[in-house]
């Protein structure tokens, strides 16, 4: 059925995200530089390449080894921040998705809405802390809100990534509360998050595999 | 960016081997990046390891060795180490005891020790207690924020608890003396200049040659403010002061003082520095029981400062007396 | 210039106030700008002395103490001390059985030692023997010149004789211990940056981004030639090579290496350069029986490194062994 | 009797000389720091301020103890090369002139003959070798032949300072054989050597004094 996503979507999903962090490697570092240590491009990109590599040797057959290799690969190989964070994320996402080797979008809300938890759970951030969290947490209310209501798979992941980037932009002027940005307290107005900026990539991401 | 280097990209993974080959009591697992006491696991005894970005040394690998830690996790340049890191050295050290995670409290590094603790609790089994450093006095301690850094104390903590666990007190005993260290322990640290991080290639922020950044932290972070450069008495002023005040430490208080280089600042300096730290310690009321001045706790080759004192009883004092044998602090044997 | 100091004319005197302040076990003479070991004379014990221009530190005075120097003299920075000071010294340090003056080849230097040593012999009847260190390969040593500098093995030189001291040697068998070391022993330095004297308040030297100064001298002295800037294996080799050829050291030597910081060079960087000076001495079949590691022998603030090497026999290495319990080594004690 | 110089007029020489000193201080120390490590001047400058300051206290009442005072007082203060030269010099002109409060020309050609040679004794120089010897060999030369020769003194002191002129600018084509200089082997050619340059103000002061 057309609104079901095979575990090859899911793979060439984490492809494009690689790719799209590739290609905006030194813009997101920029970001961090800004306001953190200017290591996020390079983090993310050292863990996303080592991801594709994992999936090129294991060629997992189900939506959850996939997800779990990704998030375990993203947490040997990140560091920071970032790396528990996304990696955590990818964890939860592989655990709520189990064995088949296709899910359905509301399945695949779920644990986008699990992986938000994980990063919740793992950085205690709240809305408005100027973090990853505010581009995905609109992003996972969005993708759940067009799969209850039976939006088809193209439009809900446009609407999810239309979230996802308006939350992006939305951290532009909030007061870091969380990570590093916090140590520039007032001073971290008036830049976007780098975390919430590859976030909006990983939506973008999900269109361009197609998922 | 002129660094005795080769690669950017491989600086920590060569310096590792440079490490290896200098100091026979020490082990290198260089796949997983951690420097390990030669004679590990000690049956009996609680282990401790420590890790984080690397740029800060001789912290946190030269202190490993009898009397301080077991074990350090190198993470790339001014990046948190991996768990898988901290999970093989947990491994490596563990004597049956339990093991101490001294973590910066840094969001990344806490974050992949507690990581790698739940893995070492499922997968190993081994007791993990992590004890969370976070001494800066520069940086607003709230709940609004990522709470303050780990800096100087983490030096000191390492060698008192270090001391503790060499006696073969338990896991809980040794956590505690650790929590001590950093409830008593306060810093503060000036920047004359950037660092240079290798793979950025040029330096983290821009000094003007009149100015100073009062506060930085140890990865090139901004500070409280930018400040016009200033005598070493004043800087001594700017640095002690807010540390004072912190604690507070008063009349009668008796502490180790330590002054640290940041890394490019040459002794000389540090012993002038030392000098009006002293004097304003002294004319406070604050008694000097130990000091140690020398670049422990650096931040690359960035040329500064930073001062920590720690409050300290006779019990703190005998742990600090204990014997040590590391690369970069060593005495009674 | 930017530097933790409140007046050029006064960081060494305030330095010395550091050092009084931050080292119990050694005292400090600030009319004679002399430190010296609390406990100085050692009755029947050869007595150790050296001194020098400051802006070196630790050396000298950061080697006071058992097992090294009795005394050291700090002249100002880059400036021999007066015989004045090298007297008092002597005869701080004189406990009956004679004293050893530890000079580094500089003509001012060489002189002023001179002048304290006949001072010495005609006031207080101290016996004095004065030891030359002369290892710097970079110089051409010819009759035509003052000679080869005294760098790195002043620092070796001043633990193995302190040791043969303390062991209760007389003072002609630990000037011997001395010469032969200083004979065995060879160096070579380079300077990424220049040094900013205090008082001279710019750089001494200018140096391009893509610049080295091969065979500098540790107060900023041109070297052999200026080379174009390199990687750590390529800066090992230039620097090891000419060194190995000199002695020459062949397959099959013990030594001990030293690889040394000039002040402004982060220990992260030491271990990439001891790494690579290691894998050299291997090639060439050359044992490294024990190693130093760090910032010993240093030029202010400036970036560089340079590495010493000294053949040893088993005598030289229990020497080099034996306890020492300085500010800046220390071990055994 | 007009050659002689009294020990007043000595205490006036090392006045003017310190003087002299004071106003070149910087163009000894550049010269040195093309050569050496730029610190000539300086070392000078304190050695010779300290030593008018010995004499405003001890005010020495005949020639071999006004410069002992000043030599003692050169070693104890300058450190580096110069301050075991000059002061050797000092204290063997002391020597050399004994007890009393005059002295004639030829005395004082004598004294400083065995200045000299306290400086060969000191720092081993040889004619050439680009030192403070190249210039002050000849004055002392031209100040035997003069007194030898019955040229009055202030004409000999003029002959003396020509000559340590001459010798000063002889330095500069010279390649240095001995102190710091001598590291810079060829590259020391083509820069006059400090010390001389010394020499000579030291004799530019016995005119200046005058003696
Ligand atoms: N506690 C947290 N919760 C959620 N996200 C966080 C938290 N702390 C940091 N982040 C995210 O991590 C990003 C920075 O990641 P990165 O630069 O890779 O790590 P580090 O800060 O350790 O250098 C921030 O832009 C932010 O989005
Ligand atoms: N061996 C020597 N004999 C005579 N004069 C010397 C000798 N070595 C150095 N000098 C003189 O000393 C001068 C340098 O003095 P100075 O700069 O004060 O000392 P340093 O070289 O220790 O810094 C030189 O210009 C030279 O004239
Ligand atoms: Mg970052
Ligand atoms: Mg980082
Ligand atoms: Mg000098
Ligand atoms: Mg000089």
């Amino acid at each position: 059925m057309d609104d079901m996503v095979s575990t090859a979507g899911l793979n060439q999903w984490i492809r494009a995200f690689a790719e799209l962090v590739a290609e905006n490697k030194d813009s997101l570092t920029d970001l961090d530089a800004a306001i953190g240590d200017g290591d996020h491009g390079a983090n993310m990109h050292r863990g996303l390449q080592a991801a594709v590599a994992a999936l090129d040797d294991t060629k997992p057959a189900t939506a959850s080894t996939l997800l779990n290799k990704v998030g375990m690969t993203v947490v040997s190989t990140v560091g920071g921040a970032s790396g528990p964070l996304f990696g955590t994320m990818f964890l939860r996402m592989g655990a709520a998705l189990g064995d088949t080797a296709e899910v359905s979008l509301t399945q695949l809300a779920t644990a986008l809405r699990a992986g938000l938890g994980g990063v919740v759970a793992r950085g205690k951030a709240e809305p408005g802390d100027k973090t990853m969290y505010d581009a995905l947490a609109p992003a996972v209310d969005a993708l759940e809100s067009a799969a209850s209501t039976g939006v088809d798979k193209a439009d809900a992941l446009k609407l999810a990534l239309a979230a996802a980037e308006n939350g992006r932009d939305a951290t532009t002027p909030m007061l870091a509360r969380k990570g590093r940005a916090s140590y520039l307290g007032e001073r971290s107005v008036g830049h976007q998050d780098p975390g919430a900026t590859t976030v909006a990539l990983l939506m973008a991401a999900a269109i361009r595999a197609p998922l | 960016m002129k660094k005795l280097i080769n690669d950017p990209q491989n600086v920590v993974a060569e310096a590792l081997l440079g490490i290896e080959a200098a100091h026979p009591d020490l082990n290198v697992d260089h796949q997983h990046k951690i420097i390990y006491r030669a004679d590990a696991p000690r049956r009996g005894k609680v282990g401790i390891i420590s890790g984080g970005g690397s740029g800060h040394e001789p912290l946190h690998g030269g202190f490993v060795g009898l009397g301080m830690l077991d074990a350090a996790c190198a993470g790339e340049v001014f990046t948190s180490p991996v768990p898988d890191q901290m999970l093989a050295a947990t491994k490596l050290v563990d004597g049956g005891a339990g093991v101490l995670h001294v973590v910066k409290n840094y969001t990344g590094d806490v974050m992949n020790f507690e990581m790698a603790a739940e893995l070492a609790a499922a997968e190993s089994g081994a007791q993990v207690v992590s004890v969370v450093t976070d001494d800066d006095v520069a940086v607003q301690d709230s709940t609004w924020t990522a709470g303050r850094r780990g800096v100087g104390v983490t030096v000191l903590l390492e060698k008192i608890a270090g001391a503790a666990a060499e006696q073969g007190r338990s896991l809980e005993q040794v956590a505690e003396v650790a929590r001590q260290v950093n409830a008593n322990g306060r810093s503060m640290g000036l920047a004359l200049t950037s660092c240079t991080v290798p793979a950025a290639g040029k330096p983290t922020f821009e000094l003007g040659e009149d100015e100073m950044e009062l506060g930085v932290g140890i990865h090139g972070e901004p500070g409280r403010q930018r400040v016009p450069m200033a005598t070493a008495r004043e800087i001594a002023e700017m640095l002690v002061e807010p540390v004072l005040a912190d604690l507070p430490f008063t009349n009668g208080d008796k502490v180790i003082a330590f002054v640290n280089g940041l890394g490019g600042t040459p002794l000389l300096e540090l012993y002038v520095m030392y000098n009006e730290v002293n004097r304003i310690l002294t004319g406070h009321g604050v008694q000097v029981a130990r000091s140690l001045v020398g670049s422990y706790i650096t931040s690359l080759d960035m040329a500064g400062t930073s001062v920590t004192l720690l409050k300290v009883d006779d019990e703190t004092l005998s742990l600090w007396d204990a014997p040590v044998k590391t690369p970069a602090l060593r005495w009674g044997i």
